[in-house]
Formats: structure tokens, C-alpha cells, sequence
């Protein structure tokens, strides 16, 4: 692991040391919890090949909707592309190869690689198409389906406030899938808007502690642009 | 005069009980927010890791952190609180959720549900959807009794790909209220003025009517 | 579920409706987060033939340790009892049944019944007298043991703070098995020794969502008999 | 002159690294805790909950809910964070403690570890040691290299039950620091004035000593 005294890195020093091809975990459930700025230096960085693990597909022409239209992104595994009508278009025209999985699955699934379990035992989609070809075992005299860990080389997750040890806070529904990731790949890097001496944290509020996270990086708050578009309510 | 939504809604709005954890579905469920009023005591369940959820009000900057799983700004109420998708799901598995309202493009007389996936059509994935409607204590679902095309809705048996089997506890549709019981689909309530053959006629699945004890919305 | 707005108890009438014979997990590492005076009006209610599930069994004369010493306890759930030489006369005289399981193994297996999972898939203690009879299934050509979830009529768990929904906040190592018993059985009482009304609580600040919780205690704070005696440092 | 006990804590600070996550376990290794000096960029892991422990001060007032694994009051240093079990539990299985010290009853040249039951004697279960001993990334034995009756305890092969199997990366006793590698016991530093032919009649485990390379503590 990194020591706790080398994690602050400039941002494209972070991506620039993903391998083409890698499988990379990204926070957010839409726009909220995105880490964008990464997100953005990973573009522009260049690698492609990419397998990418996010609930959602955030929209047209942000976060990694930018990837899928480059062309970067082989596979995503995914919960739902309700939001991104491109991303739709790239998985119906065979140029986006995706697996959707029930959305408390998937978190499960890269939460059960975090914990260092192999898998989990559920009762979810049991009888529906989901579960097709599942593999079940019998435990307390019912039938589970086994939902194997989803790992990943690298996770890039959003927080509001990090110190330089790597400790992390979240936000409000922005926290989402990044606690979850932040556990769970062999490399972590985290973009946070403040970024703090070790101390400056209250020690009941963190939510990640830094023992998970290999690099921190600092990052304005995301643009207008970057918000979620007016739909919905 | 009403339109359809909004009775269905109001009729909606009676299912909850002060006290009780509510999540609502994407769609017309979300609008049902706007039905409970800020004095009742209930806590709005967002899957994307929030309880106690409420509508911005007029005027009110958003929160670029806060939104519901539709994906529009919102603000909190007193009692809520934030957490991640592992513990949102949690509480639904473990059926810590009361309710929840959600569409359906079918469903049936066994309370089968399907209102995620038209095969060759509509396939974004399956979002929450299956773990509400699997694991919540008591599914509603709302939704308009027939399609645009005036096609049935209310089906004998669903013919697309299920969210989740004998899940749904009532269906509340712009013509009628119906329960799910061992027996079928029994009315409740009717729609003001609605004749009971003619909602039979506009559902395909056979309807229970009893009468003398239908009630009317 | 208990609705949240008839969720505040008095301690007696609480416990009161535990049944006879229930299994009841317990919070606390020693001595911070159990829930002590919980625990005393459970004695003083009078049920029998319990099975407990808890980290360990406080020290004697105190917490489960009371519970143990005037025999109301058959079975015992845990990872460790050094600290309590009554409970391992108790167990070494047959009066006492011990199930011992790995700290994180526990962990996890309330933690599982908590995420409404069957169980989950380890590595851990393969190969010693741990894993023996424990059944294995291959996922991603490894041998994982199936760890079943370990489940409970009630959870007895100490917060700093609750308001009257139910929501509730630990402190420093008073959290350990807290917030994962607090999901994980049938009904959850907690005692806090801070009660305040809904948004009282900073909302980013909360670790168990009231969603989980049954029923919520207000009690006086732990005497110092209760705290934890001089050994160690 | 330095006691034992003392020889083998000062030899074992010179293991860990600034920037790293240690453990110490219950016993002599808690002791190291003195030996890491505060301006020492270190995190101790607890695994009640606790990253960034630190003993408390003479005179600090003792806080109720600070303990760390072995039941002492301790206090946290910058940067410290607490957390439940399970997320303590996950950090040590997925290898994100750089290394734990621990004691041991038996360890054996190929690197097992027995150091939590004697059958009929001594059971009080096995507490976090197991998963620690499995999964962090160096495990460092700290233990006296005989029993008070004088029989050795580093030995060719384990009998009592294993805490885990080839998980020692090195042991450090009183008469010597010995790595675990494919030959079988290497010495790397042997105690002042201490013969190597008595080191290995101390010893059941066959030893390799290259007196040309072996230092002295």
C-alpha cells in the first residue's frame, strides 16, 4: 500500500498510472457523488480498452457519458442508463457491451470485494430473468443464488473534504456508491473539494478512513455544467 | 374538474399512514410528494441514500448534492438522514420500508409486476426496482388503467419480463382500486360514475365486485 | 415495523416484551457501547434460557456478565472471552454453551442478516480448526467457506445520541458491533444517552438511519463501575 | 541494562516505516506502543475500531468510550478515524494493515502460527487474531525464544491448533531475529554475546546462520 505520507498527487499523475484496458469503479448515482474532475484528466489522459463499474451512465456529454462517446469504454457494468440516451444508443448498436445487475446487488457485489468475501448469498430475482443461470446452494434449508465480489484495478470516487492521510467525508446523496468503492479496488483514487491536514477531520465524522485510499487529489467544485439537468420534479 | 392523475393521486395520498417509511417510485409515484403535507410525519425513502426526503420549496436554491433517484433536487425534512447505496438497499431487503408506489407497464391477478424491460424496445436496466418491489412490506401500484392505445393493463396474467412475482398488495388506476387476494382481483373503490361492467370490460384480467360494498373516488 | 412516531420507551416496558428463551445480540467491545443499563433491566425483568450474541462477555459482575452468573443464559455467541473468567468457569463447567467465531467472521455474519443476505464467502480459516465441517463452494476456481448470516429476535445497542424517530450516533469505540446489530435483528431496542427530537441530529452525522430501530430508551450515563477496570496500558 | 523484554520492543520498532498501519496485538506487542515516538508519522490499527491509537498521556483523563483491543483506555493521534467492526475487519482482510505484530505458544519454521488455544487449558476463543495473522501484509512474531520451563517455542513444526498457516514473515525473541523464508529459519541478528551453537540448542527448528552476515542486538 502507499504510505500514509505519499497519497497527495496531482491529478493527472493519479490517472496517468491506469493501465489501457483497466476496470475501474466510479462513485455517483447520477450526477451527485461523480468524480468528474477525474473523470475529465482520464480523458484527456487517453486510455482506452476501459471496463467501467457506475450505477448509472451519468448523462450526455458529462462524466463518463464524455468516455462512452470517445469510445474509450469496452464494457460497462452497470444498474441503470435511464438518464443517458447516447449511452442507450451505443449499447443498441453493439458498439457498448453492457451488464446490468438489480442496483443493491451491484452494491453488494463491489461491497462483498471491499470486505474480502468471495461472494454473497441472495434471495433477490429469484423466478425472474435476473437470476437465469445464477448458481444456487441451499443454506438454513432455502435455495440462494451466489452473487460472486466485483473487483476492480482502480476505483475513482468523489468526496467532499479528504485529509492528506486519505480519510474521507461525504455529502449528502453524493456519498452513494463512493464508501462502497472506496473499499473495494486494489487502487483508489479519491478527488475531494478540501483537502486537509491529518487532525483537521472530526474523528466520529469520517467515513472512509484512510487505510482504503492510495491517492488524493485536490479539485474545484464541480461546474454547473456538472449538476444534474433539469428533469424529474 | 380533476384530471386522472390527480384523483389517482389523491386516491394514493390515503395509503399512507403518519408513521410509516414511504419510498416512491420514478414517474407518478414521485408526484405523490406533493400529496403529503409537510405537517404529516413520514419520512420519504430515496434509494439513492436518503430518508426524509422533501419537495424544494418555491424559490429554494438547490442542493447540487441532494437529489432524489429521479434525479431532481430535493430537501430534507427533520428526522432524515444520508447513506450509502449498501445501507439504502439494506433497508429494503429487510423490509424496513412500509411502502412504496410504483408504476407498472403490467400487471396481474396474482400480483405479478412488470415495469422495467419492453424486450427490443426498452432495456435501460433495472435500477431499484426489483429489490422494492421484491422486499418492500406493501407495493401500490399506480399507473393508468388502460395504455394510449386503450389496451388493458390490468392483465390475467403479465406478459413481459417480471420486476418481481406476487408482489403488489393493491393496484390504484384512474377507473377503479383493487386489492390482490388469493381470490383475485377484488374492487374496492370505483372511479365517480363508472359503470362496474364497463370496468370489467376495460380490464382483461376478471375483476371480484361486490356492489354493495364498492366505495367511489 | 414500529411506527416512527411510537417508537419512545420507557426501559422496563421495553424489555419486557422480550420473550422467554429469545436470542439476543448485544453491542459493545468490553465495555464501551454495551448497553448497560439495557442489560440491568433484562436481569431485573427476569427472562431465561437466552441466547446472547456479543464480542464478548464483558467482565464479571457486570453487563452479559451478570446475565451469565444468575444462569439465564444457555448459549453464548462470540469471538473472545478473555476478559471474563466467570464466563469461561461457566462454559469450562458445562453450565454455559460457547459458539466461538473469528472477530470479523461474527462481524460479518450479523452484518449479513442485517443486508437480508443467506451468507457470505470467506477465506478465512481454511485449513484450521475454525473451518472444520464448514461447507465450501468454488467461485472463480477458489474454494470460499459458506459463512451462514447469524440472525436474532432482538439487538440491545448503546448510542450516544437518538432522537425519537430513532435515528442514531455512536461514539469513538462505542460503535463497534453497534450499527451492524442495529440492522440485523428482528426488532432493535436502543438505549441512548441523548434523546432529542427529528433534525436535531446533523444528518451527515448519522450512523444508524431510524429506519432499523424499534424502539428507543433514554438512560442516565454508564457509572463508572461499568467502565472499563484497569488492565492493559 | 536493558531487560529482555525491553531488547526485543527496541529490536521491533526498527521495523516499522513511517507512513504505515501497524497492529499490535494483545500482550508484549501493546508495549511497542511506547516505542513509536509521536512525531512519528504512524497509524496504530486497534481492531475494536480504531485507526491512529496512541497511549494516553500521564495525567490525561480517561475517555469511557476509547479503548482499544486489549481493554486499555488510549487516546488517537492526527489523522486517527474510528469505525464499527465490520469496516475494521474488511481493512485487515483486504490487506490494508501494512503490519501487526503479535505474540505466539508456538511458531514453526515454515512460518506457522499457533498462538490462541491449548487444548484443555487455555480456550477463550480467538478474537480478531486469526484474520489478522492471515491477511495483513507482514506479520512480525514478538514472543520470548523459550517457555518459563526453558522448552523452545520456535520448532520445527507447529502442534497445538494454528491461529493460521505460513503467515509469519519474521520472529523477534530475545536471543535472536529470524526471518521465515522457502529454506526454513534464516537468523538475521543474534543477541549480544550469544554463541550461534547455542542459539540452535535453544531452538527445535533447524537454523541458518551465515556468520559472516549476522548482526548483533
Amino acid at each position: 500500500m502507499t504510505l500514509l505520507t505519499e497519497k497527495v498527487r496531482d491529478i493527472q499523475a493519479a490517472v496517468a498510472a491506469i493501465p489501457e484496458g483497466a476496470t475501474i469503479m466510479v462513485g455517483g448515482f447520477g450526477s451527485p457523488g461523480t468524480p468528474f474532475a477525474l473523470l475529465d484528466a482520464l480523458l484527456e489522459s487517453g486510455q482506452g480498452g476501459l471496463t467501467l463499474i457506475k450505477n448509472d451512465a451519468n448523462e450526455p456529454g458529462i462524466g463518463i457519458g464524455k468516455l462512452i462517446e470517445a469510445g474509450r469504454v469496452t464494457r460497462l457494468i452497470t444498474s441503470h442508463l435511464g438518464l443517458n440516451r447516447t449511452a442507450i444508443e451505443a449499447m443498441n448498436a453493439g458498439r457498448l457491451e453492457v451488464s446490468f445487475h438489480p442496483q443493491g446487488l451491484l452494491a453488494e457485489k463491489i461491497r462483498c470485494a471491499g470486505a474480502g468475501h468471495g461472494g454473497f448469498l441472495t434471495d433477490i430475482g429469484q423466478g425472474t430473468e435476473i437470476a437465469a443461470g445464477r448458481r444456487e446452494v441451499e443454506v438454513d434449508g432455502r435455495p440462494w443464488g451466489i452473487e460472486p465480489a466485483l473487483h476492480a484495478d482502480v476505483a475513482l470516487v468523489h468526496a467532499e473534504r479528504a485529509d492528506r492521510y486519505g480519510n474521507l467525508i461525504y455529502r449528502a446523496t453524493a456519498s452513494n456508491f463512493n464508501p462502497l468503492m472506496a473499499m473495494a479496488a486494489e487502487r483508489v483514487i479519491a478527488q475531494a473539494y478540501r483537502l486537509d491536514a491529518p487532525g483537521e477531520l472530526p474523528i466520529d465524522a469520517i467515513h472512509t478512513p484512510c487505510a482504503f485510499v492510495s491517492q488524493v487529489v485536490q479539485v474545484d467544485r464541480a461546474t454547473s455544467e456538472q449538476g444534474v439537468r433539469p428533469h424529474g420534479l | 374538474m380533476a384530471s386522472d392523475t390527480q384523483r389517482i393521486l389523491a386516491r394514493a395520498a390515503r395509503e399512507v399512514i403518519p408513521g410509516q417509511i414511504v419510498n416512491l417510485g420514478i414517474g407518478l409515484p414521485t408526484r405523490l410528494f406533493h400529496y403529503l403535507p409537510d405537517e404529516m410525519e413520514v419520512l420519504v425513502h430515496s434509494e439513492n441514500g436518503v430518508l426524509g426526503c422533501r419537495p424544494r420549496r418555491e424559490g429554494e436554491a438547490p442542493d447540487h448534492d441532494m437529489i432524489d433517484s429521479g434525479g431532481a433536487y430535493i430537501t430534507t425534512r427533520p428526522g432524515a438522514s444520508v447513506f450509502d447505496s449498501a445501507t439504502s438497499f439494506a433497508m429494503i431487503r429487510r423490509s424496513r420500508v412500509d411502502l412504496t408506489f410504483m408504476g407498472a407497464f403490467e400487471v396481474d391477478a396474482a400480483g405479478n409486476l412488470a415495469n422495467w424491460k419492453i424486450p427490443g424496445k426498452f432495456s435501460p436496466g433495472i435500477g431499484g426496482a426489483m429489490e422494492l418491489a421484491q422486499k418492500v412490506r406493501r407495493l401500490v401500484v399506480l399507473c393508468s388503467h388502460n395504455d394510449k392505445h386503450g389496451n388493458p393493463k390490468i392483465l390475467a396474467r403479465c406478459r413481459l419480463p417480471l420486476t418481481a412475482r406476487s408482489c403488489v398488495s393493491r393496484i390504484i388506476t384512474d377507473k377503479a382500486v383493487m386489492d390482490v387476494t388469493p381470490e383475485g382481483l377484488a374492487v374496492v373503490d370505483i372511479a365517480e360514475g363508472l359503470d362496474p361492467a364497463d370496468l370489467q370490460a376495460a380490464t382483461e384480467a376478471a375483476l371480484i365486485i361486490d356492489e354493495s360494498r364498492l366505495g367511489r373516488f
